[in-house]
Formats: C-alpha cells, structure tokens, sequence
C-alpha cells in the first residue's frame, strides 16, 4: 500500500473516480495541463482527455453555475476553486441553485466544489479562509472537512458519488504534512459522509473538532495523558449532515466538551456544536461547553499575527486544563 | 472543438426559414394558448385565489413559443430554461397546463408541490430545470447542460432566455464568456423588452441593442423583430440548428416591448409612456399572426375560431383540474432537502 | 407625532440623514423615481435629486462594490437589494472587499446594505431569506434587525452614521404591520447599534429574540402569563456587535434561556447566542438553552408549507412550557 | 450627464503626447526604480526572507509606471487601485520603497502594518484602496470612488488596473456597466501579457484583443503596445484627461506579455514558449527607453548611469530600513475590525 500524502490522496481519489465513471469529471482554473495551483488534478487531464480536467476562465460564479448544469444534465463535475477563499464569488450560485434544486423540484445536483482551505502557511487574509461556516446554514449543501489522507480520500470518493451539491474542504496545511499508508484503485475504501469518529478515547473531556485542529487536539491529548487527564478527540469529519449521535454519546460519557475549531470563534460550525450540546446533553453536563477558536477579525499576513489569530496547542491545552478541573 | 461562427454583421438579421401553414397553425394555437393561460390567471389573480405575485409575458409570446419550437421536447431532448415572461415556452416544452395552474396556486400538482410559485417550473421529464428568481443566475447552468451534452457527443442544445436587464449581471458576462471559449452548444435569448422593473434600458445599460453585447464574446448574434413569431422562429431554428451542428454558442436578441407592469401589482402607468404602450399594442404578435394567416396564407376564419374554441376549452378543464387538486401535505415542508443515496439520474 | 409604520420610519431616518449629511445617498435597482419595490425610497429623488437616489442597473455585486467605493472616497452610501435573497450576489463584495479593508489599512467603509428580509408573506424560496446569518460570521460587519417602528428609525440613522459596513436586515413581514409614533428630524431618536433591549420583564425565563419574532414572543409572553409563568422577552436588536451583556444578565436572573428566530436552524445566530448562554451563564442553568427556529429547508411558496416552515407562537409556546415545566 | 466619447475604432490608437525630455527621464527613473526593488525583493523572496509568495511586474513596468504619472498625487488626489504587477504605480503615486519591503517582509512599517502580504498596499494619505486577491473586485470599488468625485463635483478620476484574466469575472463587467451608465470619471486599464496564471488568454476568451470588449458598454477604448511607455503615457494621459473632463469612463489595453511564471515558485518552463519568451524579452521596456533616451533624444550614458546609481542607493536604503524595521505586536492582531465611532474621514 503507498504512502501518500493528504493531497496525494485527494489526486487518487479523482483518478480512481474517473476512472470508473467517465460522468466525473474536473474543472477550474489551471487544472488542466498545470494540475492545479496545488497539484490536486495532476495528471489528470494527460490520462483522461481535456474534456475530464478542463481549464477554466476564471470565474468562479461561472464555474459553479457550469458544474451544477452539467451534474443535472447527468455528469459528476468536481470543480476546483483554485483557493476556498474565492468561493465567496460562487456562494450565490451554491445557495441559490445548487442547494435548492433538488427541494423545489427533486432533480438532483450531484456536484462537488473543491476548497483548498484554512491558515498556517502565510497565505494573508485572502487564501487562508476556512470557508465551511459560509455554507453550513443553507440546507441543501453537504459540507466535507477531512482531517487524515486515508479520509480525504475515501470522503472525496463518496462526495463525488453524492447525488447532493458537496462542499469539500480541504485543509492546506495538511496537503503535505498528512501521510497515511492508503489502499486505492479497486481496493480504496469509500469513507461515508455524515459519520464522526472517536480519533482517540478518552473518559475525561471530550474535544471535539475536525480537519487541521485535530492533528493539535490529539497533541493534546498526549500532553494532558502525561498530566492523568483522559481526553477524547472526536473528529466530525463532515459538518452537513452532522453526527450529532456520535457528539452526544461521547459528550454523556465525559461530561465535558471542548468544541474546537480552526475557523473564526463567532458563528463558526462550532457554535452549532455547542448549541445542540447544550440542549440535548445538557444533563450530563459537569462543565461549561466551551469553544476554542480563531480570533473574530480576518486572518492576518505575517507570522506574528497569524500565529495570535490562530487557536494553537496552547490553547486547546489551556482550556482542556479548566474544563478538567472544573 | 474548433467552429465556423456565423459572421457578425453590424445589423445582424437570421436568414429567412420556410414556415409551413401547419407549422403557423402550430404558433398560433401555443399563442392563444399561452395568452389565454395568462388571462386566465390573471384574473384568478385579482380574485385573490393565487398566493405571491403575478406576472405576465403579453406581448412577448412569440418569443416563447418561436424559441421552443426547434427544440427537441423530453426528458432526452434539448434543455429548456425559460424567462419569467415565457409561459407559452413551458407549455410547447410539454407541462400540461393544468399544472402551471396548479403552480400558480400552489397545488400539490404543481411541478414543484407547492414549495415554489410563478414560473419557477421545472422537472427532469421535460427537461427543464427549474429557474430561481436570481436573474441571469441559470446562463451559466444552461452553459453546463450544453456542456454536459458535448462531453458525452449528444447533439443536444441546451437554451436560456432572459431580460435586457439580466444582461447587467455578472453572471451573464461569466456564462456567455464560458460558452464560448468551450464552444457548447448554448442558444442565449435576449428579451429586450425595453423595462426592467421602473428602469429603462438607457439606465440599465448604454449599448441598448443587446446582440452587440455578444461581440464581446466572440458568439454570433442576430437581433429580431420580437413580435413576429416568422422571424423569431426563423432565427430561432437557425441558432439551434447550428448549435446542434457544433458551431457553438449562438445568440439571438428579440425587441419587444413589455405591455404593462412588471408584475401585476406594478403601478407602472406612473412611469411607462402610454403613447408607447399604445404604438407597440398595434404590433401584438397574435394581431399580427391572424393578418398573416388571413392575408398572407388566405386561412378561413373558422379555422382560427377552432383554435381558440379548443383553447378555451382547454383552459377550461386545466383549471377545474387545478382547482380540485388539493394543498401539499404540511409535512412534504420537510422533504426533499437532499437527494437520497439511491437517487438515480 | 405622526404614527409611522416600520416602512415609513426607513423613509425617515433615510429623508432625515439625507438632510442632515449630503454625503448620504441610496443607490440600488428602481431606488429613483419608483422609490423602490417596497417604497422604502419614495420621494427621496424628487427632493434631494437624482445623484442622491440612484437607480442602478440589475448587478447586485457591482451596487455593493460600487458603494463600498464610494464610502472610502468619502459618502455615506445606504445601498437597497431589491430582496435581501439578491445579497448572496453581493456576498464576495461585503466580505472581502467591505469587511477587511479597516482591519487592513484603517480606512473605514461607512456603508449601509438595506436588505428586505424575512418570510411569512408568501414570497417562496428566492424573496423570503432571512439573511441576517450569512454574514455575523464574517468579522468586520455589523448587523441590524429591527422589531419596531422606532428603532428600524433609529437603527437605521445609527447604522448610517457609523463608520463601519453595515447590514441592515427589515424584515418585510413588519413593514406595514409594526406602527407607533416616532418622532422623526430633530427631534429624532437615534437608536445606537449594539444594544439589546428588555422588551418585556419577567423571572421565569428568557426569550431571546429579534426581529419578526419579537411579535411571537411577545405574544406567547402574554398567553405564559395567563398561566402564571413570567417569561422576559430579550429583542437582540443587532447582531453584531452583540449584546451578550443583556442576553446574560437576563438569563442569569432565570435561569432558562429559549432563544427565538424567524431564521432557520442550523447555524442561524441562535447558535451563537445558545453556545455564549452554555459557556457564560452555565452556573445559572436550570434547564437546557433551547432554539426555536424554521426548519432547514428553503423557504416554501405555498402557505400551507411556508407555515410549517416559520417557527409559530405555538411551537415558541410549547418550548417556553417545557422550559418553565422543567 | 451627458458625455461624447470618442470614436471606437477597429484598431483603436491614441493621439500622440507630448513628452519633455524631464519626463522622459521621470519614466527612465520610476521603471529602473520599478525593477531594481522588484529584483532586490525576488532575492530576499529566494533567500526566504519574505514570508507568503512573490510575484513580479517585470516586463510590464512602462504600464505600472505610464498609467500613473497622469494621476494627480495625495489624499485628495485621484484614485488608483493598480494590479499585484504594478509594483512601480504605488512609487509614483507616493509609498515609499522601504514601506514595500517591509510589506513583504511582513513588518511593521508595512501599510497594513504586517495585516496584509504583496502588493496589497494603501492607505488614505495616497489614495490607494488596498486591493484584494479576488480579481477584478476592485473594479466597481473604483466606479464608486469615481461616482463620489462626480457627485461631489471634484475633478478627480479613479484608475483600476487588472490582467486579461480578470476580464472573465463578473465584476469586471458589472463594474464597466455601471461605470458607463453612470457615466463616472473611472479609467480602465486592462493589462493583457497573454496569461493567466498557466491559462494562456485563448482559453480565457474568444476575444483576445481586450479593447473590443469595452464597446459591449459603450466606452472607448484603445489598444497600445504596453511596452513602449511613450505609447503607453500618451494613452494614459489622453484618457485621463478625457475622464477629468467630465467624459465619462475609458478603457486601455496594454499589449504586454508576462516575462515569467505566474509567481516566484511557478514551474513556468512546462508551459510557457521558450521562443516567445526570447522574442518578448527584446521588447523589453526598458531597454527600449534607453535607446530611446539614447538614439533619439540624444541622451548622454552618464545621465543614465547617474539614475541607476541613485536608484541602487535607494534601494539598499528602503532595505536597510525595512530590515531594522519591528514586526507587529501581536495583541495588534486584535485591534482594527471595526473603525471607531469617532473615525474621521
Ligand atoms: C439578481 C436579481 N436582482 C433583482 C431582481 C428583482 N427583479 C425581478 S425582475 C426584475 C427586472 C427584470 O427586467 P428584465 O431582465 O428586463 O426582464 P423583464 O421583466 O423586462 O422581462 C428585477 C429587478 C431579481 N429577480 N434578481
Ligand atoms: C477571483 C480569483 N480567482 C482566482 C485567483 C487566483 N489567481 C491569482 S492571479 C491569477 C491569474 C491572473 O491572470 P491575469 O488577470 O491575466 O493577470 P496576470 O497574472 O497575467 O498579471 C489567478 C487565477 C484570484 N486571485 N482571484
Ligand atoms: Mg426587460
Ligand atoms: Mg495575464
């Protein structure tokens, strides 16, 4: 089985689906010959034909438009937004046709957006955003966070095969610093959307979080295991449909939850966390929800900034330590 | 993906196309059709019985009954995504009346059970998506469809009307530009209806004969007489042949004039030139098709009187039907958010 | 003073701060002579002139760019969408180019977007949003959601005058239905941003709401009582800057805490509210912070599906029951 | 409201202006300065000391430079909100050098005092927006700069610059639209160096000569060979004048080509024309000053030299400078969301 990186992953993924259904195709800016900004459709279009990996104008309203006429008109497109950050010029056409089609007249919109996403590689206010709080309200839209290669690949792989409009967010930091060994081609593991999963037990706290923050939360954990504290790490995985089965469970068993996120504190997808928390577990509760996130301001360019914008291990740490002691 | 674009004239104008007299009977049974559906609804309208707005495309049914005619009806046929203005477009594509009734009502028989209204008709059956109220929002859509049919080697043509307003949106810079770069084959009409709710075209845009926009695209354009169903339809039949014969996106604008509000509750008598309203009244299209019939094709009254005996007898049982249908269950609210795992297309 | 519905005090404060301050102008589609769909602009281009009330084409992106330029080269731009549903075209303008420009360089973007929102009168899925949760999560926006007559005025007045990007939620269900007399020109009332307000005090329980909403409560409020259950009825007024100050203290003096919105779920500011009360006030807690929202569906056409959309006075009424019961 | 624009050619060129020797020189000065920080900062980039990723304007500076010595310089000066190739516009309209150093360097003397990377630079002293990534986003900001000047009645004009590609976007086109109807004192300068990131400008649209795509708005519009800055000020300056003068809108396409990858870290070689490349790199605008300033206006070498010894101290001054520079404190992260209620225009 190879070893592949996150963004290796995400590439096989697209091949294997290709490869099996000749509906799938990609489009975007530069993913033709180039392969993408990040590689993600790497040759792709040398092995399938400039008709599955096409080279877009940039317009991204346009290619979202594109990619949900063709899905209905029976293709599988997968467009790529070259960063997530400029899916802000085709949230109009996520929310407005991609999201409502099926509710009005159940004729489905089997498309999946590709977001590079998120921050810690200096990329300043406008590529860094992690975009998946912008979409998590408007029903009609899954909404995909991988954290691991083994995920990203077997989630992109299910989302294609989604007859609903996916969001896939991908986070960038972990394009090259996720490895896993992952079995692909006839032997790839589809990873279904909408199911959480226990990175790690615990009895003590539950942190729950997703795609980058859980590499930091499980770093945690290891550090408050040193301490005889007992964290779980709970990765939801995809935010729409939530797991909220597999939160409640691990927050009944622990008692106190820490939501965490990468993305911005206020209105982010842990807000929604804390609020279904809050009402459905709120009997078992020994502790505050609390939350741990990005500053509310955009994501500043230099080092420095960026650092204080984002919650770090430090963090997470801190206030697993007061939850615990509570 | 190479094409031979038809040459841009400065004052483009389609070639002329044989209309048989069947083929003319056919316009004007759909425009009575449509007409007659409008009226009607109109008045259910003012009774109170619709819920929402209402609007009408009076005066512009050439252009929705010219523009469906060349394409292929069906759920494997040519896509269909009409303007607001083009009620008749739904019916030629294939909904049956009673439905777009049902819709205006908000019915469980209505296309979409109750969860939308007006226009915003659709279903994969005729293959119609159905349009949302975001104008110039489904050109990019219709450029997928065209896509889509190009990918698999269909000779599909996928096509889309809208207003001269919605030429002012991005979307429709995006789509047309998309279109023609990957040479689908897209058939965008223009309704230059000369309004745009309160606002004129000379505020909606300086380069008010729509088909030049088109240049800026490299697409082949003509500009139409929008209240004779020949021409239209000529043009109409031209732009999809050539479409489907992989010549790529192809554009067709039709002047016309909207005869009367935006919607029905538009007080627009305080801003629309009643001289205007009252010369483009003498250029109805369904006035103008009679003379032709009459004069130019020498058809008897009574065959006209049929049609619209038929017609009015079909809108007659259309609405009795949409009238004992019955309301959507309240918990169908619920339903249809996604589709489900075992959708299948 | 003149009795004024909530549509007519948008007119005000609009006619009233065009007097006061000529940098102040409103722009938008059929905003002229038309006075716009709802007439919330009527007359303003006969009295101040065609470059204070301008119609502009149908290009939602371009109205918003255009008056976030016009805000940084010096006026006081108040831009309308036609519906508050057309700001998803305009989303990429206010949250990249409006909401980062301050924290960026310090040069402020004192803009108002008007948007006509809110369901309940049949609009369907495309003119019904409440569109208030599309943006709280971008930091650099403030939000308005006014309930009354008097403060869509005074809000209104306050949100032009601040110097930041401002989205101005009326919700069209109370345009003509609120009314109260409102003092209007010099002896206006500026209502500031960022205040909630007690609109009715009670010991039993919390609702915490905004907008449309505040009528349900207030209305449930009124058939608790009957039942000898003192419920104290919090209007949020905005959303961002948000006034957790209020919502705590109140729900700290209750103990329970039911927070209302017209919105739909999952994501809506609720969540927000719902994850501040669970982490700041869980000492207080003597029962689960509830949300009663709509559904998380778009909005249907047909009333018998938009009523099973909309939360109703009754389900706002069974969760405050079970709230006080518990 | 009224404007006459001027005639929209086939092959659009602008009237020849006047340039003194002085200016010539002014040209010489700002493009060697142009190049020598972007030379300087692509070795910092190399030997990571700049955080994020670079990207050049080389080859394209008698753009960056021409279209802004038109401009009137200040915070009540004309608009100018330049594209990330137009390092050289932010020194002519006023930044200092060492101020972009430490923007790269992500300091705190940076505009954006560390907040914002590249060149998204400004601040109100010099009236320069401080563009975002999104391209072409900053087209309506600068329609409505430009709508503020004519409702105020000043005679400022507002300048935006953006590559080929961001002609695709529907900004660009909302942007020019509306710029047009309102007829608002904004120049457009289209940079068209042939790519967009590894797109090459046949896959970004049919119609290649960019110039064309202003008459689907009713602006004029000419085309100039964007490497010959006599060329390329003489289009500028008719242009802005023009604007100034209360003609409303004008469009300028400058036919360049990018002298290399998309950004510092772009394998361009797998995609670019080696040969092209060659050929483009003889247009070279500087060089073709030079000899300009040498063979036709007689120009002496030392005068030259005397230029590039200044502008080498320079740089290592701004350098040195922005090397000694702090960094931000990090509780400045926090601060800056909002304006304060007492922010005064
Ligand atoms: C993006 C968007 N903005 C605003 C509206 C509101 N609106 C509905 S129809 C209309 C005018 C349409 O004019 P036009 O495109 O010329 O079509 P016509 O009504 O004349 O047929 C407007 C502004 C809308 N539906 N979509
Ligand atoms: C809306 C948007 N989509 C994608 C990008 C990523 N991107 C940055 S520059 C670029 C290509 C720009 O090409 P062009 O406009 O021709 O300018 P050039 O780089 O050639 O100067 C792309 C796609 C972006 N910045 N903005
Ligand atoms: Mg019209
Ligand atoms: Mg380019």
């Amino acid at each position: 089985m190879p070893e592949l990186t996150y963004l290796e992953a995400i590439n096989a993924a697209l091949a294997d689906e290709m490869e099996l259904d000749e509906r799938v195709f990609c489009l975007g800016e530069d993913v033709g010959k180039q392969g993408g900004a990040f590689g993600a459709t790497k040759q792709l279009q040398q092995r399938f034909g400039v008709m599955r990996s096409i080279d877009m104008p940039v317009a991204e309203a346009g290619i979202a438009g594109v990619a949900i006429g063709a899905a209905m008109a029976g293709q599988r497109p997968v467009a790529e937004m070259q960063f997530g950050d400029f899916v802000s010029i085709a949230f109009d056409q996520l929310v407005t046709c991609a999201a409502k089609m099926h509710y009005r007249i159940g004729w489905a919109v089997p498309l999946v957006v590709r977001c590079p996403n998120g921050g810690g590689v200096g990329g300043g206010p406008y590529h860094s955003e992690n975009v998946e709080a912008w979409f998590h309200h408007h029903a009609g839209l899954k909404i995909a966070c991988p954290a691991t290669a083994e995920d990203a690949y077997g989630m992109l792989r299910s989302a294609i095969r989604d007859p609903n409009p996916v969001v896939f967010c991908e986070h960038k930091f972990l394009y090259r610093r996720e490895k896993a060994e992952v079995a692909t081609g006839t032997d790839g593991r589809l990873v279904p959307l909408g199911e959480a999963i226990v990175r790690r037990p615990g009895s003590d706290l539950s942190i729950i979080t997703y795609a980058a923050t859980v590499r930091s939360a499980s770093t945690v954990a290891d550090r408050l295991a040193e301490e005889g504290i007992s964290a779980e790490v709970v990765d939801l995985r995809s935010l729409i449909p939530f797991d909220a089965h597999t939160v409640l469970d691990s927050v009944r068993r622990t008692g106190k939850a820490l939501v965490v996120h990468e993305d911005n504190l206020t209105g982010g997808f842990g807000a929604e966390v804390a609020a279904v928390i809050g009402q459905r577990a709120f009997e078992y509760l020994d502790a505050p929800v609390t939350r741990v996130a990005a500053l509310d301001t955009p994501i500043p360019f230099t080092p420095v900034l960026e650092r204080e914008y984002m919650p770090t291990e430090d963090d997470i740490l801190a206030a697993a330590r007061e939850l615990a002691a509570y | 993906m190479s094409s031979s674009p038809r040459q841009i004239s400065a004052v483009p104008s389609p070639p002329a196309v044989e209309v048989s007299d069947a083929l003319a009977m056919e316009f004007f049974y759909w425009m009575t059709l449509t007409r007659a559906v409008e009226e009607r609804a109109l008045n259910l309208y003012r009774q109170g019985k619709l819920p929402g707005s209402y609007y009408t495309g009076r005066g512009q049914e050439a252009i929705a009954i010219g523009m469906v005619l060349p394409l292929r009806r069906g759920s494997d046929g040519d896509w269909l995504s009409p303007w607001i203005r083009d009620l008749g477009s739904y019916l030629v594509h294939g909904v049956p009346p009673w439905r777009i009734f049902a819709q205006f009502m908000g019915k469980a028989g209505s296309t979409t059970r109750g969860k939308d209204g007006n226009l915003h008709i659709g279903g994969r059956e005729w293959n119609i998506p159905c349009q949302v109220s975001h104008m110039a929002d489904m050109i990019p859509l219709t450029v997928g469809a065209a896509l889509a049919y190009k990918q698999r080697g269909e000779d599909r043509v996928a096509l889309t009307s809208f207003g001269d307003a919605a030429t002012s949106r991005g979307d429709f810079h995006e789509g047309l530009n998309i279109a023609a770069v990957l040479e689908v084959p897209a058939v965008f009409v223009a309704e230059n209806n000369g309004w745009g709710y309160s606002t004129p075209i000379s505020r909606q845009t300086k380069v008010t004969d729509l088909h030049k926009k088109a240049a800026a695209y490299g697409i082949p354009a003509v500009s139409v007489d929008g209240n004779d169903v020949f021409t239209v339809y000529s043009a109409m039949k031209t732009a999809v042949d050539a479409a489907r014969a992989g010549q790529g996106p192809q554009f067709i604008e039709c002047k016309t004039y909207r005869m009367g509000g935006h919607a029905a509750h538009d007080k627009y008598e305080s801003y629309m030139p009643m001289e205007t309203l009252a010369e483009w009244s003498d250029k109805d299209p369904i006035k103008r098709l009679e003379t032709a019939l009459r004069d130019t094709r020498g058809m008897v009254p009574e065959r006209l009187e049929d049609v619209r005996v038929r017609v009015r007898d079909e809108v007659r049982e259309a609405v009795e039907r949409a009238d004992h249908d019955g309301y959507p269950e309240p918990a169908e609210a619920h339903e249809g958010v996604f589709a489900p795992a075992d959708y299948e297309d």
